[in-house]
């Protein structure tokens, strides 16, 4: 099921790589404002995302404003009065929540402003630009089984330090679970976290649940400083990293790559390329704008890599930057719809 | 009626012993371990009581400053804000230096220099520390990410610095080491010296305490660079503990700080309060966090039930004194 | 509506030192308005100045009830965490009854409830507003957060009058929300200024003990200052979630912040007794102004904190400066 | 109320107010014990008593503000139960209390009409209506009042008169003053004396409470004597003498009020040349000799008391100079003046003096904390052996040092006042109003205080209101007058009329 589902993916997504290539490539007409809503600016993912957007809206030929809702979802429906009030061609939204956005679309389709959504589907959108939480999950739940089996081992003890305030990261958690028993049938969820997405917060709830049982080999967190937070709290509770296995989600910034570059347990990291799908969200503007159909979904690709294939994908700059390395990122494919959606919950 | 009162609390013995400063509250933290390991024997082992502990340094520390400002009749709510940035900082001059001292020191620096904006706010341009100190929040919680756009790594890898954190000294975790230092030093301050006094004198009657000889601005702020020293040093201790500097980190955390500091029986509108109760206040709110999780209870009651303990506190301590705010 | 000369000069502009307060507002809305127009084409539109009016419509139903409070000599943080509470059993009811109707009658019934905790801990118990309100600002979003499950709640019936509450505008030009606001203003200044109730609560706040010697029911009267707050939150969340066409679990949160300095701003005092709600409705307009003029001129979110910061703490100082030289 | 029968004391109709075993119990204390007075219409019934002997126990009853424990209170012969204060107002009994009970954010006109605000068929408030009848109260009483004034902005005797003209809106049969001229100047004083005699004239009865017999001997026709909450007499007040009035009162005689002793004057101690503060004091200059009582008099509103704050550097000036012992007094503050030897005893004990809720230690003890500090440290054995000392020489009345200062009398916590600059050892005393409020036996201890500090050879600087203090403990007196020193006068050579003529210039 999930082969075949695999299999349809890639070649949908082929398809419509082509297809969204071709249509830019040969669109008459660039849209001359295009607004970007986004949930969280000062977050890394975002900053990579709006940085994908201003480079590819760069080589198009035009430029994209940014306003953020700042996780306000009346911010949000505020910007996009507010965008509308300027006459934007095109919208691209990043939902704080995927209700609260339903009636910006309608408005938005009151006064003929196509949207394309970011991150979240929501009822009455067009076309949606994301990555697949869940599959992310999934995919590096089943890397990780991989991994534990390959070193001799046959029992998985889970510490997933989650943020169950949003549905896309709840898919995530729930995603890496059901992948890692594909691999280890036993794989055994010992605690179940809220880090609120946060280092710092992660810490605190990791520390006190590892004083309640210590007894896990696998932290899987939702997000890069999850799963640094929880690392953390195990290295504070003083415990060996040797069986350790640590599993970061994202790749949005250079916390990661820090922390994979010392070999130690972090050594599977889901990244999921914000840079790729701000690039794939502009593209995606250029054809609402041009009238063209679009799949109401858009797979934006994400893949699991390790400490050695790492380099692939990202390499260091300087101590503060670092580049994508777009033609690997490129050639992944991504599946045409995904396992499961925030709406399957 | 204070004339009746007063009878009531001389005639009343019993009375008399449960209104000590802190009976109360020690007797609230005892049910708390009690009820907790009954329900939890991991929650009174060595790791837990060193989670515990941890968690409970960097709200204390912080919690001493605030003690001590809120008892001088001022608050800061940019505490929070001010952790965070002052981590970012710490790790920023660690990476430029290579050395965790001047790093440490940076972050001190940055976490006074917040306190000392905030004191000249409220006690030159006379803005109400409250309001003045939800503005310092917010320009604090931009400023960060105008200083650095994500988290800050520790990019040279300096393995000793997330040692420092999570290290032991003596079998006590150099963090509780931290926070019980500055709890002596706050503790002795306020009881044992003329600054303690005057940080009463002007909370409690600051015309009154000018007429003294003494200048209720310089006070204040003493209290407001205290403050926020401690918060730099705490900040450091955060970075250590995250081995990062997070600008997304303190989301929250001054409402905790204050809300220990009320718990432990420090007045806010000044002049009363003391070390000692804000210690309790610390833990049993820590505590309660740490029980949550060790009974997986859902952590959504980590919100709820301080707000509760909060009021309930507030409103013992009201019957115990026998007082109103009328 | 009953004028006299002694009216007319009370809230004439150049009279008196409230007038003064609120001349200088008006004259600061208006600065703001002129800067933008020349930074941004849009900016001084019939569209964009309409949408920021119904943008400002939620914060302005909160302060106004925050004003109200702090007119009467207590505070109320809670109205975010109002906010959010309120909107579950408005779509709830909604989506059960395809009932506008009934899911507002809903919706205040939760407000009129948390309302009354808070008035009877407050006014009644004489426990700490602002300690009470910060406990019950945890307590109810945690609630929120169990009851949800931290999911959104949708309007599954698609109701059209629930939109258009939230999204239609009044005669094709004024938002919907901005009407409800503008009405809620109205209503209040006039209830503040023309009826024993509004006087009651300005005496009471002023000096609460001549209130009580004059015969009125001083907790009384705050009690239902609280009620009115959260009714006012409570239609803040009805608007909010209308916008929103969802129940939503972070909604509303620092709300607030945003409340009472918006309040403050407008010359409310503190300290009680003193403020009027046209100043109030002229600080939210300032803040909401100021928001949308820096989003219009694409200024990041770190540098609107930084601005909304140093725009509180130079008109709250400004303030400060222009008592004491008085 | 339109009518205006000249009433005579001396009826035997029914008594506007008649009290009987009116009876008050706080917890371990009976604060009044089976009190009965009659007050009859157009007549002025004094009550005197020291702090503690029951006086505002009794009004606030009057009042409507405590529930009697027993006993009845009957207005026009029929008993009332008052549940509030608005009660009692409806029953016609009007309380002017010593703290105003106005809102000053308010104009007059709402403040006469702050019980009850006159509204419209509809239900709002009716302004016009609220003006008009507040304009016809002042017409009728002779009121010199602006309706649409704004009350925080009057004097105290203007406010006093808007309390009055409460009483007169609600066709009060009642008026009780407490204390009302401790914030007035001899000039107002006489106002009130005569809205005093209209109000009799208009057949209310009043109650005058009052510390200062000489008004009382002047306004009242009866006078009842309350001690330790009992009732000890009511007589015609023309058959007591001052000696038998203040004999009754604390239960003992008190021969000399001002005791005197010999004083011999030092060097000039202080010397104020030229001072102007930006909006009040104009031009001050004089000298004080050690040991000399240097008294300032001026009436409400003169400056004395920003004459006060100024001098030791609390409030800013804006020119002149402050030499102590030929030390400038430079930055101008209190730090400052404290280090050359100058302190100041405020008017208000409560805003200005007090840590309410801390204990008498730490009251008397935070101006000289120094002496007991060591590196920082503060030597709290010391201390408490220090403030023990003072306790017993100025027999400062306490349970135990470490009792709450709130729980002491009001001479009590002056005297604890006074300690806090004696343990610093100040070369100069600047004194403000130091017996406000304090009872006649305390006062006596106090003025003694005062003289036996000044013998010792302190330059001390003493600002009041009352002329039996000003002549009793001064040298040389000072009368300010819309921030000029209008007179200087040796008190030895000098009337009380030069006085206010100076004063009133």
């Amino acid at each position: 099921m999930t082969f075949k589902n695999l299999i349809r993916g890639t070649i949908s997504g082929i398809a419509l790589s082509a297809c969204l290539a071709a249509s830019t490539a040969f669109a008459a007409e660039m849209p001359k404002k295009v607004g970007y809503i986004t949930n969280y600016a000062t977050h890394e993912w975002y900053q990579n995302v709006i940085k994908g957007m201003e480079d590819r809206a760069a080589q198009l030929g035009f430029e994209i404003e940014v306003i953020d809702a700042n996780l306000d979802m009346a911010k949000q429906v505020s910007a996009a009065e507010d965008f509308m009030a300027r006459n934007i061609d095109v919208l691209i939204i990043t939902p704080v929540n995927e209700e609260g956005v339903v009636p910006i679309l309608r408005r938005a389709k009151a006064n003929g402003v196509p949207v394309v959504l970011e991150g979240n589907p929501a009822k009455g959108m067009d076309v949606l630009v994301a990555i697949c939480d869940y599959d992310t999950g999934y995919h590096a739940g089943v890397a990780s089984g991989e991994y534990l089996a390959a070193k001799g081992g046959d029992s998985a003890r889970v510490m997933n330090v989650g943020l169950p305030l949003l549905s896309a990261t709840i898919l995530r958690s729930n995603g890496f679970m059901d992948g890692i028993r594909t691999i280890i049938p036993g794989a055994e969820l010992t605690h179940d976290l809220d880090g609120a997405g946060s280092a710092d917060r992660s810490q605190e709830v990791a520390s006190a649940a590892l004083a309640v049982d210590a007894n896990i080999n696998v932290i899987y967190g939702i997000n890069d400083s999850s799963a640094l937070g929880g690392l953390q709290a195990w290295r504070a509770a003083g415990l060996s990293e040797d069986e350790l296995l640590v599993v970061g989600t994202g790749g949005e910034g250079l916390a990661f790559m820090n922390e994979m570059a010392k070999n130690g347990p972090l050594q599977l990291e889901a990244a999921m390329f914000p840079e790729k799908v701000g690039f794939t969200a502009i593209d995606a503007a250029v054809s609402m704008f041009n009238g063209e159909d679009l799949p109401e979904h858009i797979v934006s690709p994400t893949t699991t890599f390790d400490t050695a294939s790492l380099s692939d994908y990202y390499v260091l700059t300087s101590d503060t930057t670092r580049q994508i390395q777009w033609d690997a990122v490129n050639a992944l494919v991504a599946p045409a719809s995904c396992m499961k959606y925030a709406s399957d919950l | 009626m204070p004339a009746t009162e007063s009878i009531k609390q001389i005639t009343n013995p019993i009375k008399k012993i449960l209104t000590s400063e802190v009976g109360f509250l020690v007797l609230s933290l005892l049910a708390l371990i009690i009820g907790i390991s009954s329900f939890s024997e991991q929650f009174l082992s060595a790791p837990n009581a060193v989670a515990i502990l941890h968690q409970s340094s960097l709200v204390l520390i912080v919690a001493i400053g605030m003690t001590v400002l809120l008892i001088s009749g001022e608050v800061d709510i940019s505490v929070g804000a001010n952790l965070a940035f002052s981590s970012c900082v710490v790790m920023a001059v660690i990476n430029q230096t290579d050395s965790i001292a001047l790093g440490a020191l940076a972050g001190i620096a940055f976490g006074t220099s917040v306190g000392f904006i905030n004191a000249f706010v409220t006690t030159v341009l006379k803005v109400n520390s409250l309001i003045g100190t939800i503005a310092m929040m917010m320009m604090l919680k931009g400023g960060v990410f105008l200083f650095t756009r994500e988290a800050i790594q520790n990019h040279h890898q300096l393995p000793l610095f997330p040692k420092i954190a999570t290290g032991f000294v003596l079998g006590i975790p150099v963090p509780a080491l931290i926070a019980s230092i500055v709890a002596i030093i706050g503790w002795v301050i306020m009881t044992r010296t003329k600054a303690g006094r005057l940080f009463l004198a002007t909370g409690a009657n600051q015309k009154a305490t000018r007429l003294s000889g003494y200048s209720p601005e310089r006070v204040k702020f003493a209290a407001f660079l205290l403050t926020g020293a401690l918060t730099g040093l705490a900040a450091v201790i955060l970075a250590s503990l995250i081995n990062a500097g997070q600008p997304t980190a303190g989301g929250g955390f001054e409402l905790i700080v204050i809300a220990a500091v009320l718990l432990g029986g420090t007045s806010l509108m000044g002049g009363r309060g003391t070390i000692l109760g804000t210690i309790f206040g610390v833990l049993i709110l820590k505590i309660v966090d740490n029980g949550i999780i060790l009974l997986r209870l859902n952590q959504d009651y980590q919100i709820i039930f301080p707000g509760i303990v909060l009021i309930l506190a507030l409103y013992m301590d009201q019957k115990r004194r026998g007082t109103t705010n009328d | 509506m009953p004028q006299s000369n002694n009216i007319k000069s009370k809230f004439s502009l150049f009279s008196t030192s409230r007038g003064n307060s609120e001349l200088a507002l008006i004259v600061s809305l208006l600065v703001v308005i002129t800067i933008f127009s020349f930074m941004s084409e849009y900016f001084l539109t019939v569209r964009n100045l309409t949408n920021v009016l119904g943008q400002a419509s939620i914060i302005m139903a909160l302060a106004m009830g925050v004003a109200i409070v702090l007119i009467s000599g207590e505070v109320d943080i809670s109205v975010g965490s109002v906010v959010a509470a309120v909107a579950i059993p408005l779509v709830e009811i909604m989506n059960a009854t395809d009932s506008l109707m009934l899911g507002i009658a809903g919706a205040l019934a939760l407000g009129l409830m948390i309302g009354a905790i808070n008035g009877y801990l407050s006014a009644y118990l004489r426990i700490n507003s602002l300690i009470v309100t910060l406990g019950t600002l945890f307590i109810i979003r945690g609630f929120v957060y169990l009851y949800t499950g931290k999911r959104p709640i949708a309007d599954t019936g698609y109701l059209e009058n629930f939109f258009q509450l939230g999204s239609g505008r009044f005669l094709d030009i004024l938002p919907n929300p901005a009407l409800v606001a503008g009405i809620i203003v109205i209503f209040f200044i006039f209830i503040m200024r023309h009826t024993r109730f509004g006087r009651r609560i300005y005496a009471v706040g002023s000096n609460a003990e001549v209130a009580s010697l004059a015969g009125y029911n001083v907790r009384r009267l705050r009690f239902y200052c609280f009620i009115i707050c959260s009714l006012l939150a409570s239609v803040g969340g009805i608007l909010l979630s209308s916008r929103l066409g969802s129940a939503i679990h972070t909604a509303g949160m620092g709300y607030e912040f945003q409340a009472i300095a918006a309040v403050v701003l407008g010359g409310v005092s503190l300290a009680g007794g003193i403020g009027s709600l046209f100043g109030v409705m002229l600080g939210v307009l300032i803040l909401a102004f100021v928001s949308n003029g820096l989003g219009m001129i694409n200024l990041p979110t770190e540098w609107q904190l930084v601005i909304t910061g140093l725009v509180i703490i130079a008109a709250v100082a400004l303030d400060a400066f222009k008592k004491k030289s008085r | 109320m339109t009518e205006l029968n000249i009433a005579d004391p001396t009826n035997t109709s029914v008594p506007v107010l008649s009290v009987s075993g009116l009876t008050k119990k706080f917890p371990g204390v009976l604060a009044l014990d089976d009190v009965s007075i009659e007050v009859r219409s157009g007549e002025v019934l004094a009550i005197i008593g020291e702090n503690g002997a029951g006086k505002s126990t009794l009004i606030k009853m009057l009042a409507g503000v405590y529930k009697p424990d027993g006993g009845t209170i009957a207005i026009n012969g029929e008993v009332q139960n008052y549940a509030s204060p608005a009660d009692a107002l409806k029953a016609g009994t009007k309380v002017v209390f010593q703290e105003i009970a106005l809102i000053p954010e308010f104009t007059v006109a709402e403040n006469i009409f702050l019980e009850s605000h006159l509204i419209t068929r509809i239900g709002t408030i009716d302004w016009p209506e609220i003006r008009r009848r507040a304009r016809d109260i002042f017409e009728r009483a002779g009121f010199a009042l602006d309706p649409d004034a704004k009350v925080g902005d009057l004097s105290i005797s203007q406010q006093q008169l808007v309390e009055i003209s409460r009483a007169l809106a609600h066709d009060a049969k009642l008026v009780i003053m407490d204390e009302p001229t401790s914030s007035l100047t001899p000039l107002e004083v006489r106002h009130l004396f005569e809205v005093i005699e209209r109000l009799k004239s208009l057949g209310i009865a009043i109650i005058y409470v009052s510390h200062k017999l000489e008004e009382i001997f002047e306004i009242s026709d009866r006078c009842t004597i309350l001690r330790d909450g009992k009732w000890i007499s009511t007589q015609p007040t023309s058959s007591h003498t001052n000696d038998s009035l203040i004999k009754d009162m604390v239960g003992r005689s008190i021969d000399d009020l001002f005791p005197r002793s010999e004083r011999k004057f030092g060097d000039t101690v202080v010397q104020v040349d030229g001072l102007y503060t930006h909006n009040r004091l104009d031009n001050i200059s004089f000298n004080v000799r050690a040991g000399e009582v240097l008294g300032f008099f001026g009436l409400m509103g003169a400056g004395r008391t920003e004459l006060a704050k100024a001098i030791v550097g609390y409030d800013p000036i804006s020119a002149g100079s402050i030499k102590i012992n030929g030390n400038l007094l430079s930055p101008h503050s209190t730090i400052k003046s404290k280090s050359l030897g100058l302190g100041l005893l405020s008017e208000d004990r409560k805003e200005e003096g007090l840590m309410m809720d801390a204990n008498v230690t730490r009251n008397m003890t935070l101006s000289a904390l120094q002496k007991f500090t060591r590196g920082g440290f503060v030597n709290a054995a010391a201390e408490t052996k220090t403030a023990q000392s003072f306790v017993d020489r100025f027999r400062i009345k306490l349970a135990k040092l470490g009792q709450p200062i709130r729980t002491l009398s009001g001479g009590n916590q002056q005297k604890v006042l006074l300690s806090r600059w004696l343990m610093y050892g100040l070369e100069v005393i600047v004194l403000d109003e130091p017996t406000r409020g304090i009872d006649v036996g305390a006062k006596t201890e106090i003025f003694a205080l005062i003289d036996e500090l000044a013998s010792q050879g302190l330059a001390v600087i003493l600002m009041t209101s009352e002329m039996p203090e000003l002549l009793g403990l001064s040298d040389r007196i000072c009368v300010l007058a819309e921030g000029k020193i209008t007179a200087t006068f040796e008190t030895s050579n000098v009337t009380q009329e030069e006085i206010l003529d100076a004063a009133i210039q």
